[in-house]
């Protein structure tokens, strides 16, 4: 049944009885055209791609446990492009333009949010770094604008510029968009699943089976299933299962926490960073201020929260928001990140055939649409689109990395 | 003023003496030191507290303690504060409060229009409309925003100071209910460091509540006697008002203490590391899914006796009691003891206790099995219900009251349990979740762990005290367990739905959402089957309360629809906060420069003092950019420190450069395997240039290091990464080296760095009265010797970060500001100019210095930077050199530095420009290159610029063009040296 | 805020150190015996073991001394250091 | 504006020598400065004449000298060790000591410090280094006043004088 508020308000007369599930919820088939492991965003997404624009509809989409439960489920809805390297810088900013007409699309309101950002900047130096990430974006479309303290003033009328590290000028982004982050998942999935792509939930991928030729199937907590496209788009273990077709993955699984407040009326429309502080935050549709800051300093798979980082994060915002000293921190958690060396994403095929990964996004909601439609095409085609040529597994035997770390706020 | 009509005589720990007034929705009330909010508002007869989240339906209070979910207020006046849960807030004089998400009032919502069309506005709805025009959610978000939120930010800060403590402890209890109380006791007594944490204002927990017997009298008395007996052990810390928020690893446990006892401190964080831990949680009552029972007037049981007992409060005159369990029936005999006139129980079980039934008979009540409520009257104020038999034909009977108490039995409060790690697992006995195996130092005892019979918490309390101790090394007698009141087990049956009269009825599951149970059947219906998906589809469970009464029904129900077992479906993560915590406490004590300190340099006032315009610049050390004049601009300013360095002399602070004392016989091999050059010829009395790299190939970090002594070298660091070269050198030596017999001491502090630099720079020294001979001849280039500056022990090294003649003046930091002002009275007759780090920026780039962190910026490697002349060719490994290696055996173009002259003079290509190919439009291609900084040169009188162009170093010669400001500019790229290529200037 | 035993000075929270990667991640001991291959992907590839690992901690803000810890990375778990005896 | 009964003062400057080296040389120092440095890390040893050794960890003790000598001890310690493998650096200005006394001082330091300093564990004469709020500090007790000593780095002296102020409380 088409989503529409016509249809919603026939519904409501009929106490909502006619509503369907938004998926189908399968039971594998004996084979597939192609699979895909991982039932978050890119995953789902990129069955909804190779149905749609590759015609490839004999899919499954394999989820170990309930759809969208990764690092769908935990993260803080931002959608930016504010990446230094040429090749960073032109992903994410058709990254961040590819959300824009996905409701429409998938028929599944996103709520995406013209919100904008705007960093905070608090040193001379931080001004040079982003006069730097400024005027190399330019050549790539990106809107970013330094602007000055009075600007800065009207955007954020109620920063106070802190005695320790006082306010010298900012960032204006106006591209930066949220949306409802497990939307994204459902919208997929219900697209997909119109188009006859399996969705299977509670169902783990043990083993990866390969013969001479490459990939020939996977072995699952549902039994065998064969197929000669094997994507992977696995948050927080694609180490593990990348194994399973005995592919080692550059990659290390880090924690990345955050933290919301309760929820009060509309107080700040921007997304803010704290660039000294290494801290942002944005106020969610529902009210609730929702803050995080960089990856835990050390690798861990254990999704659990850590007192001190919350305390770092409330502090650094009240540094220059003092007027939110009585609001109520009420809810943190963490979710696990793949992250390469350089903090750039795998979208690649690998040296076993039919085997393609989507991987380590560093937080890779921001770039779900544009990298799934690029992993679908992957499959599809078993050549990378331009697009991704840099994101190849290649690099890690050549040292070509995309070394981000230096750039704004990218974890 | 005569008493309200719903308070009872002389019921209740209310301070009867101490009267206080207070406000909420602009009415002026009273009430009595010892009363919450909520009790207060009930003792005045106010029915509507709030308007819910989603349809502004009215709501009264529902409970007494940290899981209400209808009367979230927010607090005005000094005390400005939003979603304050009324049920935790003591009363105090002058209270300020009105109801949140209420247009323009309680009583008169106009959101409540939302109400009539809930049958458009199903869970989820928002995902299938909204659609149009084509992605335009903005419109509507924005709308719906105004609408979401519960109470309102406030406008400036409260002021409050805070404080955070540290706290170690043997036995850390959390909850001074019966359980708790007994096993703090039994831990104090053998002679354990123990602390009791309580959220309420005073200890009993549920005991206050009730009117049980414990040792033959009153539960209050024995309470009394344990508080008292734990305030005289010297090492038992026992905190009141403090709600334990957050277990994290290895014990580590927050917990947020409000007005501690110190009076300028509005709140504490209690960072706490236990020993072992006892979890004293209790339980909490939930209610039951009928249609309409979110009406003001219906209550949580447990609260509706809480309220008559502890405060001397009747939320109603005549109340219904509808329950699942035995445990009400305790309840409405407290009730009718306290004056309310309890006329119905109606129990959804087909047979209660016969002694508790044979009680409530005594008491006048009737009982009706197998019933429940099929109605409910009064949408603003309960005036009746009506009560159908669950099965037969008898005639729906109809009831009036003010107050209906509802319990569909307990929850353990597991929260903590859970966020230690453990699994909460079903138990049919109690139809809910309890802990399952620990997994930290900890034990769960009385209602949190199921156990709800007095004798068995106290009992289970004693010994978890006295193991945790034991545990702990601490001994002492068993305890006898007190004979209490016995009590009936609970033997619920679940309930987590009554069948709603009619198909749009509404039935509430979680009250702060208004997730009703049509809401869980539409998301199982579309799909949305895990209970991690119910809880986001609908977003029950995320409100204020983060699902305190409503998650374990919500777990009931999607079990039963989805036909398997509450345990099978299982809960969602319990993550803290386990109820909000102010951003003042989880910021603690704040002077403006806590979170991040100010390191300062001895010279660092004279800048302060003397017009210098600070500015971070790494090591949490502010220095410096340049020293304005009066009126001065800063480029002003930068040009004229630059010109006064190239023709004069001037003078600058390298204090927060970083320094290391690396000594021991094999210190030379260590130099040659951390740095890319040789050391093995560098004589003591010299020092040299030296790189670093990362194993990566990057450039990790540049400066020069001394040889003192046969053994014993001086290396500096940048400010920025000195901390970061230390550890990344006793790594090395730690885990890659450990046979290298090298001892690395950090020295950063103990020297103050004063450069004098210019022309003139000799001249200066000299009228500072050093000691030795300064020639040329003498003291050369790279030179380092003792001496003294001004009278003052001084090492003086021939070294230069501007490309001038320099002395680079090394002191004890408690003479450095002394030495300065002596070489800038020297300095006068000179003219000396103090130069800031801009001003350095501008003279290294002249002179083409790399700066590791913008021309080598990650891809680049140290030949990229044309520093190729500082590496050793002939000596083993060292670390980056494979790396650099790969580089040039891969092959392929690199991103080298050059210098770049734009044909615009005037015109200063602005860092971060692309360089581009102007003959392609593949964007992948477009871009060769980048300006890494640009200035306007005084000395050159023209612009000039430092870039990274692919293979620039063949290109010397060409024009290539800038992309700046969608201009396009051109610019000649040169070789990367401007001023002096050949040293002449500093080797003088 | 994992409790971290030194062996020099006991438990100490975890913000007084400085995580340092894995011990298995060892440095080759002849680089330049290794393709340019085997070397990126020591440079490039950690263990990241799910599960008990030996790991490098710097103990920054007290003995500065590096350490080894034995870690379970799936849920923080710490095994206890053993110390020598007969320190006086 | 009242605050937590305690009072800090900063100390004058003492001199510091970092002293590294193996059993021998620690043998050897121990004899020369007639001072027993202790084998293992947070533990002190205190002289007749002032001088305070702290053991930083098995290798590494910190000597501290109030008499102004500190260049003569080196010296001397130096032509000692002539041959071993040593390290004995001055590092009499990378630290300032801060003087913090009362009877609720223990309340005020432990907002800085995450170690356990209650009396059964920390009594006077015990020492510690350990994490000072965002830098780092050895911890000295030296009476049951109780008084403790905080040593650190100087470029950190107004940062640690401003924490204990603020967390004393006083308007």
């Amino acid at each position: 049944m088409k989503y529409s508020a016509l249809t919603l308000a026939l519904q409501g007369l009929r106490n909502h009885r006619d509503w369907r599930p938004a998926w189908r919820n399968a039971t594998p088939k004996k084979s597939y055209d192609a699979i895909i492991i991982g039932g978050g965003g890119h995953g789902l997404g990129a069955a909804f791609y190779l149905a749609k624009k590759h015609g490839i509809r004999n899919v499954a989409v394999l989820e170990k446990g309930w759809l969208g439960g990764g690092n769908t489920a935990r993260n803080t809805m931002t959608i930016r492009d504010n990446f230094l390297y040429p090749d960073n810088a032109r992903f994410h900013h058709a990254a961040v333009k590819a959300w824009h007409s996905l409701s429409t699309e998938l028929n599944f309101n996103i709520m995406l949010s013209k919100r904008g950002m705007t960093t905070v900047l608090m040193s001379e130096r931080d001004l040079s770094d982003a006069q730097r990430m400024v005027n190399t974006t330019a050549l790539f479309g990106a809107k970013h604008r330094i602007i000055d303290l009075a600007e800065l003033q009207r955007r954020l009328p109620m920063a106070v510029s802190p005695e320790r590290l006082p306010i010298v000028g900012g960032i204006h982004h106006p591209d930066v968009v949220i949306a409802r982050h497990d939307a994204i998942a459902w919208g997929y999935a219900r697209a997909a699943s119109k188009f006859g792509v399996d969705i299977v939930e509670n169902c783990e991928v043990v083993d990866i089976h390969c013969d001479a030729q490459g990939v020939c199937g996977v072995e699952t907590t549902q039994g065998r299933i064969a197929t000669r496209k094997l994507g992977m788009a696995v948050a927080g273990h694609g180490k593990q299962v990348a194994a399973m077709a005995e592919i080692v993955l550059p990659i290390e699984t880090v924690p990345l926490q955050a933290l919301v407040s309760s929820p009060v009326k509309p107080v700040i429309d921007d997304v803010v960073v704290l660039r000294g502080f290494n801290t942002y935050f944005m106020q969610s549709d529902k009210g609730e201020l929702v803050m995080g800051a960089g990856t835990d300093p050390y690798p861990s798979y254990a999704q659990r929260g850590s007192p001190q980082i919350p305390e770092a994060i409330i502090a650094a915002i009240l540094q220059v928001f003092p007027m939110f000293e009585r609001m109520k921190f009420m809810r943190q958690w963490a979710g696990v990140l793949d992250i390469t060396y350089d903090n750039t994403p795998i979208i690649s095929k690998t040296p076993v055939a039919g085997f393609y990964v989507d991987v380590a996004g560093s937080g890779g909601f921001k770039t779900t649409p544009l990298a799934a439609m690029m992993h679908a095409d992957l499959i599809a085609n078993d050549r990378p689109d331009p697009m991704i040529d840099a994101y190849s597994l290649d690099r890690f035997a050549n040292g070509r990395l995309i070394l981000e770390r230096a750039s704004y706020g990218n974890r | 003023m005569t008493e309200s009509l719903f308070r009872i005589a002389s019921a209740g720990r209310v301070d009867r003496t101490k009267k206080l007034t207070f406000t909420f929705n602009g009415r002026t009330y009273s009430g009595y030191a010892g009363d919450t909010l909520a009790s207060a508002l009930l003792a005045n007869g106010v029915s509507i507290v709030g308007r819910s989240f989603k349809y502004h339906r009215p709501r009264g209070i529902m409970s007494a303690g940290p899981e209400e979910t209808n009367a979230i207020v927010q607090l005005l006046g000094d005390f400005d504060e939003p979603n304050v849960v009324a049920t935790m807030l003591p009363l105090f004089e002058g209270l300020e409060a009105r109801s949140v998400n209420a247009r323009p009032t309680v009583e008169f919502d106009l959101g409540a229009i939302k109400n009539l069309f809930h049958r458009f506005i199903p869970a989820g709805f928002y995902y299938k409309t909204f659609m149009w025009p084509a992605d335009r959610w903005d419109w509507y978000g924005s709308a719906i925003r105004r609408v979401a939120g519960w109470g309102t930010a406030p406008a400036t800060p409260a002021g409050g100071r805070y404080e955070h403590r540290y706290h170690h402890c043997d036995v850390l209890i959390v909850g001074a209910g019966p359980a708790g109380l007994a096993a703090a006791l039994a831990a104090g007594r053998t002679g354990a460091r123990v602390l009791l944490v309580d959220n309420q204002v005073e200890p009993g927990g549920s005991l206050l509540g009730t009117n049980l017997v414990i040792d033959g009298t009153a539960a209050l008395q024995w309470i009394a006697g344990i508080t008292a007996e734990l305030d005289a052990m010297p090492d038992v810390v026992r905190l009141s008002e403090a709600s334990a928020t957050g277990y994290y690893d290895q014990n580590f446990l927050t917990v947020v203490e409000n007005r501690p006892d110190k009076h300028w401190v509005r709140e504490r964080l209690w960072k706490i590391r236990a020993k072992q831990v006892v979890l004293a949680t209790g339980a909490i009552e939930r209610p039951i899914a009928f249609a309409d029972n979110d009406r003001p007037g219906v209550m949580l049981a447990a609260a509706a006796s809480n309220y008559c007992v502890r405060y001397g409060v009747m939320p109603g005159h005549t109340a219904v009691i509808f329950t699942n369990n035995n445990g009400s029936y305790q309840h409405a005999i407290d009730l009718v003891r306290s004056g309310v006139a309890v006329a119905t129980i109606i129990d959804l079980r087909a047979q209660a206790d016969p002694e508790l039934s044979a009680a409530a008979h005594a008491e006048g009540i009737e009982i009706l099995h197998s019933s429940h409520i099929s109605k409910v009257y009064g949408s603003r104020k309960l005036r009746a219900v009506e009560v159908v038999a669950k099965t037969g034909v008898a005639a729906a009977r109809r009831i009036r009251c003010d107050l209906l108490a509802v319990s569909g039995g307990w929850n353990p409060t597991i929260h903590l349990f859970s966020q230690s790690g453990g699994k909460p697992i079903y138990d049919t006995d109690i139809a809910s979740f309890v802990p399952g195996a620990t997994v930290q130092n900890q034990l769960s005892v009385g209602a949190c762990k199921g156990s709800f019979q007095l004798s068995r918490c106290i009992g289970d309390g004693l010994v978890a005290g006295a193991r945790s101790a034991a545990a702990c090394g601490f001994d002492s007698d068993d305890i006898a367990a007190p004979a209490c009141t016995a009590e009936a087990s609970l033997d619920i049956i679940p309930a987590w739905e009554v069948p709603l009269p009619k198909p749009s009825g509404l039935a509430f599951l979680d009250f702060n959402n208004d997730v009703t149970t049509k809401d869980i059947r539409l998301a199982v219906r579309e799909g949305y089957r895990s209970v991690e998906l119910v809880k986001r589809y609908t977003t029950a469970g995320m409100g204020i309360d983060q699902g305190k009464s409503g998650n374990v029904n919500i777990i009931g129900l999607l079990a039963e629809i989805t036909d398997t077992k509450p345990g099978t479906v299982g809960t969602t993560t319990y993550r803290p906060a386990y109820s909000p915590i102010s951003f003042g406490a989880m910021a603690g004590a704040d002077n403006g420069h806590s979170i991040i300190p100010w390191r300062r340099t001895p010279i660092t006032d004279w800048f302060v003092d003397n017009g210098g315009r600070l500015d971070e610049t790494g090591a949490l050390f502010r220095r410096p950019l340049y020293i304005a004049h009066a009126g001065e601009s800063a480029s002003d300013a930068i040009n004229r420190e630059a010109l006064a360095v190239r023709n004069g002399v001037g003078i600058y602070d390298g204090t927060p450069l970083g320094k290391i004392s690396v000594k021991g016989p094999d210190a030379v091999t260590f130099l040659n395997r951390v740095y890319t050059n040789a050391w093995d010829k560098l004589p003591v009395g010299r020092c040299k240039f030296g790189y670093m790299l990362h194993d990566d190939g990057r450039l990790l970090d540049d400066g020069v290091t001394f040889r003192l002594t046969d053994d014993h070298y001086l290396m500096s660091t940048g400010s920025g990464v000195a901390a970061v070269v230390l550890k990344h050198l006793e790594k090395l030596l730690h885990c890659d080296w450990p046979d290298l017999d090298v001892y690395l001491t950090p020295v950063s502090d103990q020297w103050a760095v004063i450069c004098v630099c210019g022309p003139l720079a000799r001249d200066v020294v000299r009228a500072a009265g050093i000691d030795i001979n300064v020639d040329p001849e003498s003291f050369r280039f790279l030179d380092t010797r003792y001496c003294k500056v001004a009278g003052i022990d001084a090492r003086v090294s021939r070294v230069t970060y501007t490309g001038e003649l320099s002395f680079e003046v090394v002191v004890a930091t408690r003479h450095g500001r002394n030495c300065w002002q002596a070489l800038l009275a020297a300095g006068e007759a000179f003219d000396i100019t103090p130069v800031g780090s801009d001003t350095s920026m501008l003279l290294r780039t002249e002179k083409a210095f790399i700066a590791a962190g913008l021309e080598g910026d990650g891809h680049a490697n140290i030949y990229d930077v044309g520093m190729g002349w500082v590496v050793s060719k002939n000596k083993g490994d060292f670390i980056g050199k494979r790396s650099t290696e790969r580089d040039l055996s891969v092959g392929g173009p690199r991103p080298e530095v050059v210098g770049l002259l734009p044909d615009d003079t005037e015109f200063v290509p602005p860092k971060g420009s692309p360089i581009i190919n102007t003959n392609t439009d593949d964007d992948a291609q477009k871009m060769i290159g980048m300006v890494t900084i640009g200035f306007h040169s005084p000395n050159l009188q023209r612009s000039i610029a430092l870039a990274q162009i692919r293979d620039g170093r063949s290109r010397i010669g060409e024009t290539i063009s800038v992309f700046t400001k969608q201009q396009i500019k051109t610019a000649k790229i040169c070789e990367p040296v401007f001023f002096d290529p050949d040293g002449e200037r500093m080797r003088n | 805020m994992i409790y971290i035993d030194c062996p020099h000075c006991g438990e100490r929270n975890e913000d007084e150190f400085v995580y340092g990667g894995d011990v298995a991640h060892r440095r080759p001991e002849d680089p330049a015996a290794l393709s340019d291959a085997q070397w990126c992907n020591y440079i490039y590839t950690v263990p990241n073991t799910k599960g008990w690992a030996e790991e490098h901690w710097w103990h920054m803000r007290g003995c500065q001394r590096w350490i080894t810890v034995h870690r379970n990375s799936v849920n923080n778990e710490l095994q206890s250091v053993l110390r020598e005896k007969g320190n006086d | 504006m009242a605050g937590y009964d305690a009072t800090v003062k900063i100390l004058p400057h003492s001199g510091f020598l970092d002293l590294r080296g193996n059993a021998v040389v620690r043998q050897i120092c121990s004899d020369v400065l007639g001072l027993s440095l202790p084998a293992a890390a947070n533990q002190l040893k205190t002289a007749t004449d002032g001088r305070i050794v702290y053991c930083i960890s098995n290798d590494h003790w910190i000597l501290q000298i109030v008499d102004g000598r500190q260049n003569d001890v080196l010296r001397t310690l130096e032509q000692a060790a002539v041959g071993l493998s040593h390290s004995f650096v001055d590092v009499s200005d990378m630290y300032i000591q801060i003087r913090l006394s009362g009877p609720e001082s223990q309340e005020v330091l432990s907002q800085a410090v995450s170690i356990d300093i209650h009396p059964r564990v920390f009594p006077p004469g015990a020492t510690a280094r350990a994490g000072f709020a965002e830098t780092t500090a050895q911890l000295h007790c030296v009476d049951d006043a109780p008084t403790f000593i905080v040593t650190v780095y100087s470029s950190y002296r107004q940062y640690a004088i401003d924490l204990l102020n603020t967390a004393i409380g006083a308007a």
